[in-house]
């Protein structure tokens, strides 16, 4: 038997374990547990109850407390990530410290993960046990609070950003809002109609985009990057880097004379927003509705520059034409800025799968197979070709292929459905139509249209004369059988409905590309410390209960770079993590797990944990020259305190005798 | 569904005993993942949460060992992914200086064990746990506390019994 | 660098010309085979489909055999001998049921097997292993002029693209670049070669085989190359099936060890090159190209 | 008059070390012995164990045992010093901790005696005799002890009150334990007497231990010109003083070598071994697994070094399970 630890009073231990209805009973005989416990050393009160977390349940546990005098107390139910938190406030409810309250996992970590009962009861009781140990040494811990600075920052300037940013705004929150492109808008920018009411993407974004653009609370940065990220929920320093545009943003006017005089008469660079479907200047705005309406210079192609270094070997007649505002800079550098925020928004989006990885559908060796994106901007009036549907030898196609799912439900290279592609499909097809009298081929998997509207368009496409043949396509190639099939595109599928092979030639094959994460979503994720899921997307704290949280407090998430989502969600998600963080703020402080190390007198002032701390928390006092901990920097990782080779620096509620009871009590038999 | 061999026969039902130290953010969340998935592995790990790979000291693996575990399991948050920037490199390091010294002294490599698992990796807590139970299993028992008490035979029978230096280490 | 080598029924059979350009050209790149001693059949065609278990087993004990012998590597040429192989050891470590069919199997002849040897193929070993710059290197007759269209056939790359695309393999294509020889675009690859329909059902067989010739043709190819034995054959000995049917097209079928042989100047008579029924007479260097048709007939629809 | 407290002094498997350390009180040894009955001390005086015997139960005041328990003639005497005296004490590092024979925890002993009474290289012995626990002679037989499979620290053999720390302990030690033993002064029992703080804290180096140490290789003392101001582990060199107790004043470090730990763990560690791996290798730089490992290979013999004088009162308590030879080379 292990000592009492010292100068404590008499431990009186209670102990529940929940059934959790049929989730932990079903497997672990919970009374049991219960009896056995009330065998151990200092356990007073051993019960087992239907659901602890439920009202009664927590009532039950308070009195207890109460009428026999407990002074710990275990549940024994779910995962501590998950109810930790109730238990403890049921704990304070009753008049104890919350810290003296420990849980045991037999939910997640027995009964659901096991199926043989007497060996999850076995683990159940070593658990058990092993908390009984544990919390004999547990003491009484106060939390500390910490101000939040009501500042935000929103990483990412689509519909979600975008969206976020005004309603922290309009609640009278300063937001920072960057964006990496030299333009906010994202992908919806690019859109043509939105499905099922194909309103045109751009008047319904673009007043929200001008509305962030002169906001009086909303700092916009865009062609700029977060670069580091320190500190933790209330209080991040956060380092942007602001790429050079070559032009001033508070002297650019947006008259684009500059584009206009440009030494290149021609637009003739690969023009981003339009896929490359289009051209561009060197000087260029990236698109009509561009926020902010400023210009940039490519240094990659103006003549100014070589290779991205300044020469000054152009004639500069930007410059000229630009006169007196003087906005034109080629010396500008990159700038970086640093500011304090209390929480952050990660809305950075997803990016389109990559066809070229599936050689099987010829994107690349076929100019006629575009991608959706592309097409996009194919039918869009502001596009490239006006919104007319002309193929790049300039032909109009009298049969269009769009194939589903690239990219997506595929083991081969995303298992995910991509949840936009259907209605983007049924979407452009109809334009297509619309805008081509083509026949037009669906080739799909399953149709997937749940949504508000959604399967009443699918239904009105029916009408519209559009084919739809369900199959996987297995490949578009040029190799004819037939005299009909020369010179056209062959797309090869096995209609699943009627039970054979065909081959449907046409003349352009649309690829409905799944989303999937940003190329860098794991940079990303390390600077702002959070969890990716195994497909890459950035990973809630919980599923359904915290979908915009992650598992680093004062960070939330919201759009496609969670998962794919349709503008829709993406808006709600985006007002729920706005709504996250505007209460975080108007509490105006956090709670800080007191799980902090402290250094215990008899430190020798060895110096071997500086070094070790990532929050530089701990320094040696100048006068007693031992060690002391900021616990106002310290994280709790308890690295230094598992490194203390004399054993002098303690961990609240991971103590090395709290640890040692628990692992002697895992094992005892 | 994973290999597994049967334990060796006449092993009269003994069973591997494992400790698992899981970090909070990624290996412990990955255990409650495969959980909330219902990924049904074997119960011979019993988990111990600390903050960080980073707080398992190597006295919790010898402790271990030496309370009768047959197999120590780490499980931190993968390189790079560490919630306190590195906390898990310093437990790599610790973790092969360890195994080289319990080499030296007779405790095979596979009794300790190292994993990176994400908080998205259910699939591979249950995939590792069985895997350490198959190897133990293969292993045989470690037995500490039984080998402390054959070796005590030697001594006169009113030696101290471990109680008493339980007491001993608790002053 | 040392293989076990295993040929399989056809290298000794059908396909001997596979195996007779593949010794000499892998001995001439310092590539050492040593035949794999007692080997049996691999267990592909007609076992495969008609009892895994068995066939796996027969792969099984060859690679047990590769293990024993200490070799950690087998070399398989042949695309079916290639594939079975690969496909037991995966299902040897991905279904506990059939490791335990395998061990119980290979028990009852004294032998085991751990899943350790790696299955390799000749143009993985060549592109991988020696590289393209010490082949480069021994071309004493580059193939200028020769159009060839890279035919892998289906079991090469699936349903394990262990070493290429499943649909766009290109070892083949870059290996007969470094050999001075021009890739024509050939969209089936990896299409099928009729396998073994051009025995069971002709008509569908036969058709196959014609949309390789003509698309070969089409593409201006001189001739196809080939990994696989039964793709050599069909492609090689149904000509007159194909003709009769759908009119004359030609096109000569080779292994692409063939044309290695011929690149690095090694005996002509000593490359298998007789034994096809469409004699492949290009070689280079050639001032004149071989005599072929010269204007091919118009094609006909399948 | 009240009689003066009687004293013990007993050797164990010890090297003599702590004996000298006695001596090593020079002439305050007189001050001690006017104070006290010394009622056996081997190795100056000719008691016998009778004497010993003829004691009643606690009758001596204070015995301070000395050396490792491998012997059943060892385990024999500590227990009867345990019966006979009121307050034992474990003098030195081998009783309190095992010592350097805890070493030899981690071979067989069969292959140890074998080792020495046959293969070391410096032996001769063509009638590859071994040590009998019996042997004839001129019609009388003569009895050895039984070696005991392990050694052990004095604790694991019988309860031990006080402990004083060191290879062998500093004649300051010494005396402050006799002088607060005699005065009463005595701390909680269990204790050991020296301070509960590791040795950086009375370095004479330790200002110059750098805030932001970080190890890219090990350096070996014999390998290695070693500056005599600076910290050692800063020069690379494994230094056990941050994981073992004060109160030989940097004795080592004054003559320019490493500590290695013969004081053994502070109070508040269990394995001073495990304790001081972990910071070592927390402040490692290396960051991937070969570089780590090459980093580590500047320790060959991590058990030898970080066990030391601890082996043997180690959570592991030597080799497990071991077939020796192959132990040696691990």
């Amino acid at each position: 038997m292990i000592a009492n630890p010292g100068n404590q009073p008499e431990v009186r231990i209670g102990f529940y374990v929940c059934h959790c209805g049929h989730n932990i009973a079903g497997v672990v005989d919970c009374p049991a547990v219960a009896a056995y416990v009330a065998g151990l050393p200092g356990v007073v009160l051993s019960r087992d109850y239907k659901y602890m977390c439920s009202d009664p349940g927590q009532e039950l546990l308070q009195q207890d407390v109460r009428e026999h005098r407990l002074n710990r107390v275990i549940v024994a139910s779910c995962s501590p990530l998950l109810h930790e938190h109730t238990f403890r406030q049921a704990t304070a409810a009753a008049g104890l410290n919350p810290f003296l309250c420990h849980m045991v996992n037999l939910r997640e970590h027995a009964a659901w993960v096991h199926t043989d009962r007497h060996a999850a009861t076995e683990k159940a009781k070593a658990l058990a046990r092993a908390a009984v140990r544990r919390v004999t040494w547990h003491r009484a811990l106060e939390v500390k609070r910490a101000p939040i600075h009501p500042q935000v920052l929103i990483v990412g300037g689509g519909i979600a950003g975008i969206h976020a940013a005004l309603v922290l705004a309009e609640a009278g929150k300063e937001v920072f809002l960057v964006e990496r492109e030299p333009s906010i808008g994202g992908h919806m920018a690019r859109f043509d109609k939105t499905f099922p009411t194909l309103d045109c993407a751009a008047c319904i974004l673009t007043p929200k985009m001008s509305a962030v653009g002169t906001h009086p609370r909303i700092t916009l940065w865009t062609y700029s990057e977060v670069t580091k990220v320190e500190g933790y929920v209330g209080n991040f320093t956060v380092t942007v880097t602001r790429k050079p545009r070559y032009v001033h943003e508070d002297r650019c006017t947006g008259c684009q004379e500059c584009v206009a005089h440009c030494v290149y008469k021609e637009a003739k660079f690969r023009d981003e927003f339009n896929e490359g479907l289009g051209k561009r200047k060197p000087i260029y705005i990236p698109f009509p509705q561009a926020t902010p309406q400023v210009t940039l210079i490519d240094p990659l192609v103006c003549l100014n520059f070589k290779k991205g270094v300044l020469t000054n070997r152009c004639k500069q007649t930007c410059v000229e034409a630009c006169g007196d505002r003087q906005a034109i800079d080629f010396q500008q550098q990159e700038e970086y800025l640093q500011i304090k925020v209390g929480t952050i928004l990660v809305t950075t989006g997803f990016q389109t799968f990559d066809v070229r990885r599936m050689p099987q559908y010829g994107y690349g060796t076929f100019p006629n197979v575009y991608t959706a994106l592309e097409v996009e901007r194919l039918v869009n009036a502001s596009g490239p070709t006006g919104g007319e549907v002309l193929l790049r030898d300039g032909r109009r196609p009298g049969a269009i292929g769009i194939v589903h799912c690239v990219g997506s439900r595929d083991k081969k290279t995303n298992r995910w459905c991509s949840r936009v592609c259907c209605m983007y499909s049924l979407k452009l097809a109809h334009l297509l139509k619309e805008h081509s009298g083509a026949e037009v081929y669906n080739f799909y998997i399953d149709l997937r249209t749940p949504g508000k509207g959604y399967e009443e368009f699918y239904d009105k496409l029916n009408t519209e004369g559009v084919h739809f043949i369900r199959g996987r396509v297995g490949e578009v190639t040029d190799w004819a059988v037939t005299p009909e099939e020369e010179g056209k595109l062959v797309i090869r599928v096995e209609d699943t409905l009627a039970g054979f092979v065909r081959r449907i030639p046409v003349d352009m094959v649309v690829l409905s590309t799944g989303l999937e994460p940003r190329h860098d979503a794991q940079a990303v994720r390390r600077m702002f410390n959070m969890s990716c899921g195994t497909e890459g997307f950035f990973l809630e704290r919980h599923p359904k209960l915290a979908p915009v949280s992650t598992f680093t407090d004062g960070v939330f998430i919201a759009g496609c770079c969670q998962g794919p989502r349709d503008i829709p969600d993406t808006v709600a998600q985006a007002g729920a993590a706005a709504a996250e963080a505007l209460a975080l703020i108007d509490r105006g402080y956090v709670e800080q797990e007191p799980n902090t190390a402290h250094v215990l007198d008899d430190c020798s002032g060895c110096k071997s944990c500086l070094p070790l701390c990532p929050y530089a928390a701990i320094t040696i006092d100048p006068v007693s020259r031992k060690a002391v901990i900021n616990e106002a920097l310290c994280k709790g990782c308890g690295t230094c305190v598992a490194s203390c080779p004399s054993g002098s620096i303690g961990q609240h509620l991971f103590e090395d005798d709290e640890l040692l009871n628990e692992i002697a009590g895992v094992l005892a038999e | 569904m994973t290999a597994r061999t049967e334990p060796p026969a006449g092993s009269s039902g003994w069973t591997p005993r494992i400790v698992a130290f899981f970090c909070n953010w990624c290996t412990y969340t990955a255990a409650d993942l495969a959980g909330v998935s219902r990924l049904k592995h074997e119960p011979n790990a019993r988990v111990i949460r600390l903050m960080c790979s980073g707080r398992v000291d190597p006295q919790f693996v010898l402790e271990a060992f030496a309370h009768g575990a047959d197999g120590v399991l780490i499980g931190g948050c993968h390189p790079g992914d560490c919630h306190y920037a590195e906390g898990n490199y310093k437990m790599l390091r610790r973790f092969r200086l360890l195994q080289r010294t319990l080499r030296q002294l007779g405790i095979e490599e596979s009794r300790i064990r190292l994993e990176w698992i994400s908080a998205a990796e259910g699939e591979k807590v249950k995939a590792v746990v069985n895997d350490m139970v198959h190897q133990l299993t293969v292993l045989g028992p470690l037995n500490l506390p039984g080998r402390f008490r054959e070796w005590d035979g030697e001594l006169e029978p009113s030696t101290p019994s471990a109680a008493q230096e339980e007491s001993i280490h608790a002053s | 660098m040392k293989f076990s080598y295993f040929p399989g029924c056809s290298l000794k059979g059908l396909g001997r010309a596979y195996e007779e350009s593949l010794l000499p050209v892998m001995a001439h790149l310092g590539v050492e085979l040593e035949e794999l001693d007692d080997w049996n059949c691999c267990g592909a065609t007609a076992y495969m489909a008609v009892d895994e278990a068995k066939a796996c087993v027969l792969a099984a004990r060859n690679l047990a055999l590769a293990e024993r012998s200490g070799m950690s590597q087998i070399l398989a040429p042949c695309a079916a001998c290639y594939l079975v192989l690969n496909k037991t050891k995966h299902y040897f470590h991905d279904y506990p049921a059939m490791q335990q069919t395998i061990g119980r199997a290979l028990g009852a002849v004294g032998l085991s097997y751990r899943g350790a040897t790696a299955v390799r193929h000749p143009l993985d070993v060549l592109i991988n292993d020696v590289g393209l710059e010490a082949v480069k290197q021994k071309v004493e007759r580059p193939l200028s002029g020769l159009k060839v269209a890279t035919y892998y056939g289906c079991q090469l790359v699936r349903p394990y693209a262990t070493f290429d695309d499943a649909w766009n393999p290109t070892t083949m294509d870059r290996l007969l670049v470094a050999l001075g020889a021009t890739i024509v675009p050939f969209p089936l690859k990896t299409k099928c070669c009729g396998g073994s329909l051009t025995g069971t059902v002709p008509k569908a067989g036969i058709r196959m085989v014609y949309i390789l010739h003509r698309e070969a043709r089409k593409r201006g190819a001189d001739c196809i190359a080939t990994v696989c034995p039964l793709c050599q054959f069909n492609l090689d000995a149904y000509h007159a099936a194909v003709n009769s049917r759908y009119g004359r097209v030609v096109v000569p079928t080779v292994y692409f060890t063939q044309l290695m042989g011929l690149a690095f100047g090694l005996p002509e008579n000593r490359l298998g090159l007789n034994r096809a029924a469409v004699r492949f007479a290009w070689r280079p260097p050639a001032p004149v190209p071989a005599s072929r048709p010269v204007a091919a007939p118009p094609l006909a629809p399948v | 008059m009240p009689a003066k407290p009687k004293v013990a002094f007993y050797w164990c498997g010890s090297c003599g070390g702590c004996e000298e350390a006695v001596v090593d009180l020079a002439e305050e040894l007189l001050g001690v012995t006017a104070q006290v009955e010394i009622v056996c001390w081997p190795v100056a005086l000719d008691f016998k164990k009778r004497h010993v015997e003829a004691l009643p139960d606690q009758g001596i005041a204070a015995t301070f045992l000395n050396g490792a328990i491998r012997t059943s003639e060892q385990e024999e005497m500590a227990r009867l010093f345990r019966r006979k005296s009121e307050c034992l004490i474990a003098y030195g590092a081998c009783a309190q901790l095992g010592g350097i024979p805890g070493l030899a925890n981690q071979f067989d002993r069969d292959a140890l005696v074998d080792f020495n009474y046959q293969d070391a290289p410096s032996v001769t012995n063509e009638e590859n005799l071994r040590p009998q626990a019996r042997t004839g002679a001129n019609g009388q037989s003569l009895h050895l002890p039984r070696l005991h499979e392990r050694v052990r620290a004095l604790d694991q053999v019988v309860p031990v009150d006080y402990y004083v720390p060191g290879c062998p302990p500093t004649p300051e030690l010494t005396k402050a334990a006799i002088g607060d033993l005699l005065a009463g002064r005595l701390p909680a029992r269990g204790s050991v007497l020296a301070p509960d703080v590791a040795l950086c804290e009375q370095c004479p180096r330790r200002d110059t231990k750098p805030v932001d140490l970080s190890f890219t290789q090990f350096r070996r003392p014999h390998l290695t010109t070693i500056d005599p101001e600076i910290c050692l582990l800063a020069q690379g060199l494994v230094c056990m003083g941050p994981a073992t107790r004060a109160g030989c004043g940097g004795a080592c470090m004054q003559a320019n070598m490493p500590c290695t730990g013969c004081f053994g763990p502070t109070s508040r560690v269990r394995d001073q071994g495990a304790k001081m791996l972990a910071s070592l290798c927390a402040n490692l730089a290396a960051k991937d697994e070969p570089e780590i490992d090459r980093a580590l290979d500047g320790i060959p013999d991590p058990a030898g070094t970080f066990y030391r004088y601890g082996m043997a009162r180690s959570l592991l308590r030597g080799r497990i399970g071991l077939s020796a030879r192959e132990a040696h080379h691990g």
